[in-house]
């Protein structure tokens, strides 16, 4: 199993979520959060003087899923998330060993 | 006839009152913006509040209701409130004058509507004074100051031509000029605080009542009846827009809040000349009218998004017209169609068209203007970012 | 007597103050339920008031004002406000009714206390017309509209029985008859926005000097009185609750602010007939009464908890009675139990009693019938997404 | 002369408006400090309200407005209200003794900002009766209650020293004496909540007009002068603090608004004696003093940081000596500097300072009394996790 | 070293803290977080339609703890945060490398 | 790759994020969350008996980043973020398998 936390523009959690409906991934949980990345956030002009605004507000979606799920998710996160200018976000892969349900007691473990 | 204490008191707090609608419109809007521009917001109906305050005791109330110009505009014999005295009839005429200013105050916040989220500070302030001195005061000067649609016999109770039809058409006009919002018809951009925007509505409501029963400048009969009929009409409005938009899907309270707002504005030109019964069916149809006129607004896709022309707009043209069909001699003396009287009818008809488009063509030529000279609009990163922060430097957590 | 402006300014301005109560309460309802509820609280304020505002010029008034009908109710001669002019005694006729709509509206806001969070729009909207129709015009004609409670002599100077007992013991019955929320006793349900609860409990104490002095219907001394006394027990009923919260735990703002409503509720029937050393004492027994039937019905585990019942409900009753004990010939021209007066302390107790039995029994009849009918409650999902999202469609971020 | 019913109305009005200004100074500092502490901000402003309330009924009215005792005090004649009747001159004496109530409740909710954040509750309720008993009433008794000040000629139309340097510079002596708050100056403790802030901010512009136009006690044109120079005072205000802090940097909302109050305030004292045009000057230059005074005070490391001292005591001096230079006997029947009265200037100025130096010195020695007697502070733990948990027991989510 | 990451019913907070900090598992962090799980939300019938809410508040909780208090963790959420019904949420546990304290230089290296 | 997870105290915030800049680490996800540490939250002293505060904000910073920064990141992070008290945090090193970045089609695969 692993942990796929896609870091999004918050306007495009809505274009996310309908691309991976439609190809059958549902479950998901989703933060709110801010951040920077290696741009440093955005550059405002200001009277001459530039101002750095270096925590914008994202949206991060977190998804447990199965090994073979992680390559098309990746991909359709990237096609509808993207823009295509800086701040579009990062998607982490991570492991998973075991995933529990809590309404009764199936679990999958990974090996 | 001397000064009044009735009459001085009442319409002190009146001025009050109305003083309050304009952070009420700025927190009834604030609400409806994403978070990011909530204090742009609300600051922008300050800063409206602010600027026309000093431009009206300059030079503003001399334009409305200076010795009248060729029926349109005042003379500048008041500038810097010259012969504006402490006495008067009735009520002083130094509160006749702040009375009028609370109304310039709050014409200039709803405006903000067709440039909400994404018009720059600076621009706004060279705009507002603009608009305030080249549409206000004439529409003022024209319905209350004198001017030819007074002489013409217009009705306009408390500002269904002076208030709503122009700032709900001006809000029009400068929707066209700075374009829409960037991601608009991609991005849902929902109200993210209503609790605000109610808040806001209820200030709005609350002050309405000084708005329409203050026009009476005493507290008599007329005021008293402005007052039962703007309650009823907001009543009206509100449970039409709620029907409706129930029928169509959910009765949002936004769909509530600004139902109430409909009829308020259908039944300020009319309320000192329409009955309680006829307040029914002005505030009723108002509610429907401008849920339309939203539904086409959204079908359209444009994004005036706060709805000042849907609501002020198309609500004050109703109301203007309204007045024409249910006027009642009984009430404030003048007929209208349904007692006969075509006249009226038609006379309503020209002021409120005129009024539209001088309103709709004035803000449109003064905002490329402004455009032009200094750029109304932020840049795609200031926007993105939002207005709070990039034209206040703030930013609201909660 | 002719139309006293300054009568009008005040119960004009006074209409207005008591009108922005109505949001009031909602705010001050919204602030304390889950924020998935907070816009179907302020929102069923508004509907409230929208839909008695209707039934009032249509039915209500008539009901509550026309001529009496063996005690119990008015004739229907007033029905669209046929006869009510805009000339009278000190204030237009039509004056007075509109004064009285608005403490008609807040009434039925009130009594949303006991359905918060699980009741059906549309159910609500219903039973808020059979309840103000069938519970508080009959209140109102008993009280004020020469029904038998006045001709008894019962003193009711701005709503105790009226406005209080009746919304007070209606939501008693109404959350018996819809039963407690989901989870009710397994989690806890905090308050999530007190801000605005404290906003909404500020505007109820800046209503209230309107509510209770404008009862005076005329801008004179017992006006005064009224707003001295209103002010005063609420301050003590603040800080009695605010005391004995803090005995038992922490001196929250919440004990505060439903102490200084207690204070009011209570000096509201008293208010035109007592002085202010004993608002001193109506005050702080209402906050400390209060508070001991909040605790009462927590340990009861009855999910009325928004309080209506401990606080309009009990404080109410506690008002009634108080008038009773403390009114001064002096100041209202009857005298209470501390004069002498034992037969109006009876006359206070027998009305109390009457109003507390109706109220309740009525409004648990009809609850059963619109739950039978069309269902009061929404379904386990709708409840558990909350009214926000399932009645309105809408939610609030911030 | 007889009770007016225009002056009674307008009066019992401005009373509730006023009012309705502490919980806005509630709301304007609450937005201002972090949101663990929003709570702790809106109740202290109740709760200071409540208590005066108490306070002033039973002896604070009397201390203030008994017969004058050696121009420094009033005497006890009439502690419990005695002799305070609903009858009088013009408007009832019971209703003036209202209307100064509402005055001493705001002045304490001020001063709260010295000690924000940080103060443990019960201290401040001690501290709080202390204080307006020791300093607002005695300063109250110079002004308007026939002591030293007014014996001499100062003129203190609606409170610039007994209200506005009181507070402001009661707030700069607590905040030396309670120390800054832990962290202040190593972690940015910027404002969670600017739009109820800027709600607040609306709340107390709306409630000003009442408490300077109410403070010629009639609806006359004295109150209309008020209540026109308030509103061009705090335009301007806003404005130039806006201009001023756009120069350095951003306008933020924040800065608008201060600069609205510190227009506010400085109108305070002048308001019935100066014309419109003075107060485009006094409202102006107030917003760049106040401001200045902020920056000051930021440079120094003072932690008074909801500025009540920069605000209400540098504008309420300015306020002060403009009242002396501004005058005009057109007006008020006074003239200031710029007519050539040279001994009024003076007169104010020596008012300004007494009031001044006495509201320091003696805030000093309540607040180190209380400190050594009870503690002033929360403990470290307590001030980390916020006072509305700490000393209220609950939190606001949203 | 694991982290347990649970997804739990806002209102079932606090019986899950009560139920850890009874068999002495007091460290944690919790998230305020939406989610929509593997029946995408909540279905309400509206006048016919159907509507769908498929983002649900939710509570994230993350625990990082040795290996051997993973299974006894998963219980103690599974006991106190079922109620059996759909939306319950789930239990993931992945590894962790390095605790390291920020008061003091201490540090638990995962072998 | 790994993730760094820091869990700090909000006021904080400024002078880690300034303290990381110094030394080029900019990209940053920042969650606002509550928590309670060994110490279960603060102890209030309250009219004789003791009340818990057991959910106090924090704030969490993520990070990911190459293996060879992980050290310096938490010795930045220790340093600029102790205060010394209870309190402090924790810093949680786990691994990330894949960095994909959304914009554009660059990807890090942890060998
Ligand atoms: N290495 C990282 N660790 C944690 N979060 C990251 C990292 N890189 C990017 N992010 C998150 O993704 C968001 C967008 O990143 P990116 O597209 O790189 O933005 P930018 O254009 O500002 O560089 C950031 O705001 C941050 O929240
Ligand atoms: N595979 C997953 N990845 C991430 N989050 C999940 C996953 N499955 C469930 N969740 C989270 O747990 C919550 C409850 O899930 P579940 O009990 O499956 O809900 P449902 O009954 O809606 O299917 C979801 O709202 C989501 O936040
Ligand atoms: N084992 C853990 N798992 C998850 N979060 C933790 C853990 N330990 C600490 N934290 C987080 O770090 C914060 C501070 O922890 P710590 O410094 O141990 O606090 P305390 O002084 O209260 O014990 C906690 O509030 C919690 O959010």
């Amino acid at each position: 199993m692993k942990k796929v936390t896609a870091v999004i523009r918050p306007e495009k959690l809505e274009d996310v979520k309908a691309a991976l409906e439609e190809k059958g991934y549902f479950p998901m949980t989703v933060h709110e959060v801010k951040g920077r990345g290696a741009q440093k956030g955005i550059c405002l002009q200001y009277r001459g003087k530039q101002i750095k605004v270096d925590m914008i507000p994202k949206t991060e979606i977190e998804m447990v899923v199965g090994d073979e799920d992680v390559r098309p998710i990746i991909e359709i996160i990237r096609t509808s998330a993207r823009t295509g200018k800086f701040g579009d976000g990062k998607i982490f892969i991570s492991p998973v060993e075991i995933v529990a349900a809590i309404r009764n007691d199936e679990e999958i473990i990974s090996e | 006839m001397a000064i009044d204490s009735g009459d001085t008191a009442f319409i002190i707090i009146c001025t009050a009152m109305v003083m309050l609608m304009t952070p009420g419109v700025g927190l009834f809007y604030g609400g409806m913006v994403r978070g990011k521009n909530i204090i742009s917001m609300v600051a922008m109906a300050f800063i409206a509040f602010a600027i026309v305050s000093i431009q009206w005791v300059t030079i503003g109330y001399s334009l409305a209701f200076g010795p009248d110009i060729a029926g349109f505009i005042g003379g500048l014999d008041h500038m810097f409130l010259a012969g504006v005295g402490l006495d008067g009839n009735g009520i002083p005429d130094m509160l006749f004058m702040m009375f009028q200013m609370v109304f310039a105050g709050i014409t200039l916040a709803i405006l903000t509507s067709g440039v909400a989220e994404r018009i720059k500070l600076s621009s706004f302030i060279v705009l507002g004074l603009l608009w305030t001195t080249f549409v206000y005061d004439p529409l003022a000067h024209w319905a209350w100051g004198g001017g030819w649609a007074s002489e013409m016999g217009a009705l306009d109770f408390a500002g269904g031509t002076v208030v709503h039809i122009s700032s709900g058409f001006g809000a029009l006009a400068l929707a066209l000029v700075i374009g829409s919002r960037a991601g608009f018809g991609k991005y849902s951009m929902e109200a993210e605080n209503i609790t605000i925007t109610l808040l806001g509505g209820a200030l709005l409501w609350f002050g309405w009542f000084a708005f329409n029963a203050g026009s009476a400048l005493a507290a008599d009969g007329i005021a008293v009846n402005a007052l039962v009929v703007t309650n009823i009409s907001a009543a009206a409005g509100a449970i039409t827009w709620m029907a409706a938009a129930w029928i169509k899907g959910k009765p949002s309270s936004l769909g509530l809040i600004s139902g109430a707002v409909a009829g308020l504005v259908a039944i300020t030109p009319a309320s000192g000349f329409v009955g309680p019964m006829s307040a029914i069916v002005i505030g009723g149809f108002a509610g429907l009218l401008c849920y339309g006129a939203l539904l086409l607004r959204v079908r359209k896709g444009l994004d005036e998004s706060l709805d000042a022309w849907a609501v002020h707009g198309m609500g004050g043209l109703w109301g203007a017209i309204a007045t024409g069909i249910f006027a009642s001699a009984a009430i404030g003396g003048v007929d209208g169609l349904i007692y006969g009287n075509v006249n009226q009818f038609m006379i309503q008809l020209l002021d409120a068209t005129v009024a539209m488009v001088y309103a709709f063509t004035m803000t449109f030529i003064l905002a490329k203007i402004v455009d032009k000279v200094m750029g109304l609009r932020v840049t795609e990163e200031e926007e993105y970012i939002g207005l709070d922060i990039s034209q206040h430097g703030e930013s609201t957590t909660a």
